[in-house]
């Protein structure tokens, strides 16, 4: 095996190179220069999302273990890019709160990134597994990582974010174990015989449910919004969206791949478990007071209409789901970042604490309007075209009575957008001047915004890209 | 190969049994590693049933994954204990509803 | 391109450069005067594009003409179009808003004078940028550009609803009318993707069949409800009378609120094939506008009289679209533009000098607002369907129509409420500008210029426009033939039997030489008997039901409304008790979920 | 479960009833030192199944690195966290009974779909998998997660150390920061006592 061999696996080496060179430049730098790992690992992270665009990415590795397409790229960029924000995000953060564990924060992002960028392309279950775990670990870490500076909520954040993972884990083992005991190979294209058994029903959902866990389909959620509560908020601005658009290309890999024979057993379930997620993101998000228990449910509330777009039949579903993702990374990140940005103006993080932001911090309020517009799929932001494009995969393959059921709760939803929106639009506050928002942030803040307006005018291009990502996929 | 997927799913439910019922975190994950030693069983006994090298490369990566998982939950655990004083998962209740 | 295209897209590019440089350019917006002025020039500007072109339409009314590009596509194939498309309706319909919006933009100069800079500023972006929606929607090449515009206008009249948002019910009125349109919207939106799906596009003329028909037009009918304010998604509409009075003039009752109507007479080849919708839309709007015109009697704020008097007109035109007379239901928009802003920028004036939307605080105002109270009464001459006057004519074709259809309940529904309409609106004109004078009335002071000459330029279509019933109807391609059957004739008798009972109950009645002049009758029955006579007929015969409709409209529409939004919460309250904070509670759910599924799958 | 099954290999069925009956202790028992080492002997059970297996390098590795790694680690885990006022290190467990309902049907949701899934009784394959064999799919087919796994390995430690040390390297220690404190307190005193002199 020659180098060139490893061509198609470029982006995921760069990311692994990174977070060890963070980590040995970790070990030489004085403590007063580390902040400087922070843009070391931005300027990465811009520099692999534009050598996704000059390396040549196709081909296979290792006879079809893995395959570059434009369907791992697309998904890359996407990942990158979340990642990419919420570094810049949570930069000045890291530095102010953790200053002497700068290094290791890094390191453990960019190893969880490799393993995202590294995931959508396995076709094989071993590599498949390992890419998933070298994804998560890190972020179990993560969420853990105020340690005991605020009090009790974050070990207990972390713990249940691990008990859970771990128990999922546990339970895609099983399911994997069944699968390849029983085919004698772990290759997608072998996995499951053209007339499946009983056995291989349970197994596939099995897998479903331990992979579920990981992009918060409810009843698998429920660590969602204790998780978002007591994590460090940059984190949970990474973990809100980049494991989401990675376990949604897990879940397309897996079960449009290498169980299509098994349709008959998982759609039913998944339509299930799609109705399940809309009714208990969208009704619980709305008595919710903190803002980042609020938009964790409203989170479950969107993989419900992610996983529409993935119920929506083959090619068009799966390729709308991927506009989807892409434009729920720049709202709800834009989101959250704002939620920080307000939370270190010292205001907390209910929502009450955006009191008056409309008349304290106006563009703030403007950015903060377009992501609930967006995540709520009004006209004319990303968020609808997302909504519009997912509705009309899921009508075409005959779920009319889901796209009834999402317009319904997408009317819910408005509830609790709303609520956000009131409060810094139309509640008055004490407090006045304007919110201090240092400048990685706001920059991070802005392309967010760019993103999400700039998607809602022309969605045309992601659209077709999103099209011929999916091509990649069969 | 009946035989041993019977016995993986007894050993399976035994462990998601414990997962349940445990009240100390290092109970809850002494059951995770016994549902994970199940799937090593099916890995182990019906790879070498198909005379297939997958089944132990695929146990030899779930092992390595398990003990990975094991290191940082207990750091976690430990995290836990030093803010709370216990680590009794169902007294961990500060965030909710 | 032609010229007549270019000055179409003028119509657009005009308004949105004034928006965006008032956005862009806060120093501007903060002066409040000259911003103000820029934007009158502007919609002066698009007032004179829009009278050219509809004079080279009169001209040659059978022309069409497009210029539009893709937008949209879905899987490589074209979707979505912008551009402008220009035809007899689009231009006729780009007139009367570009009429009503310049009207009202001069009329907000005097009114909002009190207004500090910065807020007159933002008033008239508002304004400018719904002018430009209003063009996108009137222009749109397709529908997924008319959808555009929709949520475009929809937007600003949220912001001017609330406008004056420090005030608690602004703000809540503004949310409401939000979330109702928004609930409606969604059938827009359903029916777009269904029409895109069926036919792959968004044409008017998409072809598609008869069933699919239905189901789009049953889809773009729950947008209608909800924009054009039908029962029982109306009831954003009145409160959305929290916003300034030009501001109802122009959006809620002129121009906005007909985007539904503008709407199903542009899709008329889907509307035509669907039957069923078509007949639900008669009795629909029949049943509004008897419904609304009940409780419009009962209302003491006068612009709640005319936010109802509106949603019962709009029953009008829905109904008569839904009985297959697309000129009667157009017409009757048209028409109604303009006297029903005339009516609202009139009332406007009134509360101008009075400061106050209440009965109570008029009366009597005829001596001191002399030109308003007569454009008043002739709006509501028009409105009660005296002959002669615009609204007469426009309102007899849909009776015509409705007639022809065969669907009594709606003709006699329709019928009534002629009957009701010109009693409510008699009893408006009685309580505002006859009779007794209030104490704030007293210190009345009249309108400057910039509010009397858009009344001035209103009242001439108020009055004329029903002669000019022919050369419209070439704009459709029919001939127009005026001919009176029984039903106009009763249309008449009811109106004129309107007017009078409303004299007599709220003029009459009111009026205190009235029984010393007829002293022996007097002595017979005194006043108060007489009152309490007329009062107790009225209060069996007419109060009861127009209660009881208010009644129904407080506590059951908006009551089934408000008990979903409860329930919603309420369920979520429950919902939530679930999240119990234990972790193991957590896994049950994880592994609950999981056995449920192995079991499904091991027996499937 | 019927006789002939049981007699076509009995050795597996006891080896791994009893493995199962370890585990069932391992979950069970009130003492959670006790408990680890019930583990110990299920995971050493299933290293006998693989032995059994003729998987001889899975055993080993299953004892050296389950056994003789996870279980110390998590005695080491019980130690550190053993509550002396108390005693949390004796276990209680809770709600027997909603947890047996979910876990017996999951598991008759399994035995279901096991006895009813046709071609699982196929005859072996008669060679087994040497460790030659499982040399060269490590490095062959599955090289790539197998350096994938060096990467999860390599963050798990560093995860691991960043949690669990009590003081990042770098900072200053506790007592230093109190002892910074203290003076400044001393300082704020002196001055607030300077100021009652003066008046």
């Amino acid at each position: 095996m020659s180098l060139a061999d490893l061509q198609p696996l470029m982006l995921g080496l760069i990311l692994a190179c990174a977070a060890l060179l963070v980590l040995l430049v970790d070990l030489v730098i004085k403590p007063s220069g580390k902040p400087i790992l922070g843009w070391l690992t931005a300027a990465i992270l811009a520099g692999t999302l534009v050598a996704s665009w000059l390396l040549p990415l196709e081909g296979e590795v290792q006879a079809g273990v893995w395959q570059g397409n434009l369907w791992s790229t697309f998904l890359a960029r996407v990942m990158i890019s979340a990642g990419l924000l919420a570094v810049l995000g949570g930069l000045d953060y890291v530095a102010r709160v953790w200053p002497y564990r700068q290094g290791e924060f890094y390191t453990l992002l960019l190893f969880s990134l490799t393993g995202m960028v590294l995931l959508p392309g396995c076709r094989e279950l071993a590599a498949f597994v390992v890419c998933f775990e070298l994804m998560g670990i890190p972020i179990y870490v993560l969420a853990a990582y105020s340690k005991n500076d605020n009090g009790k909520k974050p070990p207990e954040a972390a713990l249940k974010l691990l008990l859970i993972g771990a128990a999922s884990t546990a339970l895609t083992f099983f399911g994997a174990a069944l699968l390849v005991g029983m085919a004698g190979s772990s290759r997608f294209a072998e996995l499951v015989p053209y007339e499946p058994g009983p056995l291989h029903a349970v197994a596939a959902l099995l897998l479903l449910a331990g992979m579920a866990f990981k992009i918060g389909v409810a009843p698998f959620h429920m660590w969602v919004p204790d998780t978002y509560e007591g994590s460090p908020t940059p984190v949970v601005a990474f973990l809100s969206v980049a494991p989401k658009v990675a376990g949604f290309a897990a879940l397309s890999s897996i079960f449009l791949i290498a169980m299509p024979t098994l349709a008959h057993a998982w759609r039913p379930m998944l339509w299930l478990l799609v109705v399940v997620t809309m009714v208990v993101g969208n009704l619980v998000a709305i008595p919710q007071t903190n803002l980042k228990r609020l938009m964790a449910f409203s989170g479950v509330a969107q993989v419900g209409y992610i996983l529409l777009g993935f119920l929506g039949g083959a090619e068009f579903g799966a390729a709308m789901m991927l506009f989807y993702l892409a434009t729920y990374v720049f709202a709800n990140i834009g989101m959250f970042l704002i939620v920080h940005a307000v939370a270190e103006a010292g205001e907390g993080e209910d929502i009450v604490s955006l009191n008056g932001l409309a008349r304290r911090s106006p563009w703030l309020a403007l950015a903060l309007l377009m992501f609930l517009l967006s995540l709520a799929g009004i006209p004319f932001v990303a968020g609808f075209w997302a909504k519009f494009y997912v509705f009309t995969a899921a009508w075409r393959a005959g779920h009319g009575e889901m796209v009834l059921l999402g317009a319904l709760f997408a009317t819910v939803a408005l509830f609790y957008y709303l609520g956000v929106a009131r409060a810094a639009f139309v509640n008055k506050s004490a407090i006045e001047g304007p919110v201090p928002v240092k400048r990685p942030l706001a920059l991070a803040i802005v392309v967010c915004l760019l993103g999400t307006v700039g998607l809602g005018a022309w969605p045309n291009p992601l659209v077709e890209a999103a099209l011929a990502a999916v091509q990649g996929l069969y | 190969m009946t035989a041993i997927l019977l016995i993986a799913s007894a050993l399976f439910c035994a462990g998601v049994f414990g997962l349940l019922t445990q009240k100390h975190a290092i109970g809850v994950m002494i059951a995770i590693e016994v549902m994970i030693n199940a799937a090593n069983l099916i890995f182990v006994g019906l790879g070498q049933h198909k005379g297939a090298a997958v089944g132990q490369s695929f146990a030899l990566f779930t092992i390595a994954i398990a003990v990975a998982e094991v290191v940082v939950g207990l750091a976690i655990v430990l995290l836990l204990y030093r803010s709370r004083g216990d680590v009794q998962v169902d007294e961990a209740r500060e965030m909710r509803q | 391109m032609s010229p007549l295209l270019m000055a179409a897209l003028a119509t657009l590019a005009i308004p949105a450069g004034m928006t965006l440089l008032f956005g862009v350019v806060p120093m501007l917006r903060r002066t409040g005067k000259p911003a103000a002025i820029l934007s009158i020039l502007a919609a002066t500007t698009v007032l004179g594009i829009a009278g050219w072109l509809f004079a080279t339409w009169l001209g040659n009314p059978t022309e069409s003409l497009q210029i539009a590009t893709y937008w949209l596509t879905m899987g490589g194939q074209p979707l979505g179009q912008v551009g402008v498309h220009l035809d007899g309706i689009s231009v006729s319909m780009l007139l009367v808003v570009a009429t009503v919006a310049w009207c009202v933009q001069l009329f907000s100069l005097g009114y909002l004078s009190d207004e500090p800079p910065n807020g007159l500023g933002r008033y008239f972006t508002y304004q400018s940028l719904f002018l430009f929606s209003m063009n996108l929607l009137v222009l749109a090449p397709d529908l997924m550009q008319l959808f555009i515009g929709w949520e475009l206008v929809g937007a600003t009249s949220y912001l001017l609803i609330g406008f004056w948002y420090p005030k608690p019910a602004a703000a809540k009125a503004a949310i409401k009318a939000f979330v109702v349109t928004k609930f409606a919207d969604s059938g827009l939106i359903l029916g777009l993707m269904v029409l895109a799906v069926a036919s792959g596009g968004f044409a008017w003329d998409a072809p598609i069949t008869p069933a699919t028909a239905e189901i789009v037009a049953g889809l773009l009918f729950v947008a209608v409800m909800g924009k054009s304010a039908q029962f029982p998604l109306h009831i954003w509409l009145p409160d959305a009378m929290q916003g300034p009075t030009p501001v109802s003039a122009l959006l809620h009752a002129a121009t906005m609120v007909a985007a539904g109507v503008y709407l199903i007479v542009r899709a008329d080849p889907i509307f035509s094939a669907a039957v069923h919708v078509r007949e639900f839309m008669t009795y629909l709007g029949a049943f509004t506008a008897l419904f609304a015109a009940i409780i419009a009697t009962v209302q003491t704020d006068i612009k709640k009289v005319l936010a109802y008097s509106t949603c019962s007109q709009l029953g009008y035109m829905i109904s008569g679209l839904g009985a297959g007379s697309l000129l009667g239901g157009y017409f009757h928009l048209t028409t109604h533009a303009f006297f029903k802003a005339l009516l609202f920028l009139a009332a406007g004036a009134v509360i101008h000098a009075v400061h106050s939307n209440e009965f109570t605080d008029m009366g009597g105002l005829f001596k001191k607002l002399k030109f308003v109270a007569i454009a008043f009464i002739f709006g509501s001459l028009s409105l009660a369907g005296v002959p002669g006057l615009a609204g007469f004519y426009s309102k007899d074709l849909i009776l015509e129509a409705v007639h022809e259809s065969g669907n009594h309940f709606a003709l006699f529904a329709l019928l009534l409420t002629a009957g009701l309409t010109a009693f409510y609106m008699t009893r408006t004109v009685v309580k505002t500008f006859l009779g007794q004078m209030s104490h704030s009335a007293e210190h009345a002071h009249g309108p400057g210029p910039s509010m009397t000459l858009p009344l001035l330029v209103l009242l001439v279509p108020t009055i004329a426009l029903g002669w000019a019933a022919g050369p419209f109807a070439t704009l459709f391609g029919k001939p127009y033939e005026f001919h009176m059957g029984l039903v106009g004739y009763t249309a008449i008798a009811l109106g004129l039997g309107g007017i009078a009972l409303g004299y007599l109950v709220y003029g009459l009645g009111a009026l205190a030489f009235l029984p010393r002049l007829f002293k022996p009758v007097a002595t017979l029955a005194n006043s108060s008997v007489m009152d309490e006579l007329w009062q107790s007929v009225y209060e069996i015969g007419g109060q009861t039901p127009s209660r009881a409709a208010a009644w129904t409209d407080r506590y059951i529409v908006d009551g089934l409304m408000n008990f979903i939004g409860w329930l919603t919460i309420v369920l979520g309250q429950q919902l939530r008790k679930l999240q119990t904070g234990d972790v193991q509670d957590y896994l049950y759910a994880v592994f609950g979920a999981a056995a449920l599924l192995a079991l499904f799958g091991g027996w499937r | 479960m019927n006789m002939a099954m049981f007699l076509q290999d009995p050795g597996l069925w006891l080896i791994g009833l009893v493995t199962v009956a370890f585990a069932m202790l391992a979950v069970t028992v009130k003492d959670l030192v006790h408990a680890v080492l019930w583990l110990g002997m299920a995971l050493l059970g299933t290293a006998a199944l693989f032995a059994k297996f003729d998987a001889s390098f899975l055993a080993a590795i299953q004892v050296l690195l389950y056994v003789g790694g996870v279980v110390v680690l998590l005695i080491f885990g019980v130690m550190l966290t053993r509550n002396h006022e108390h005693l949390a290190a004796f276990r209680q467990t809770r709600r027997p009974v909603r947890a047996a309902v979910v876990a017996v049907a999951l598991f008759v949701a399994l035995v279901h779909a096991i006895l009813n899934t046709p071609g699982l009784n196929d005859a072996p394959a008669g060679k087994s998998v040497s460790l030659q064999d499982l040399g060269l799919a490590l490095l062959g087919p599955y090289a790539f997660a197998f350096e994938v796994l060096s990467l999860l390995l390599l963050a798990a430690m560093v995860g691991a150390v960043v949690l669990a040390r009590k003081r990042d390297p770098g900072q200053p220690s506790a007592k230093k920061l109190i002892r910074h404190r203290n003076l400044g307190r001393q300082v704020v005193e002196g001055l607030a006592a300077t100021d009652e002199v003066g008046q």
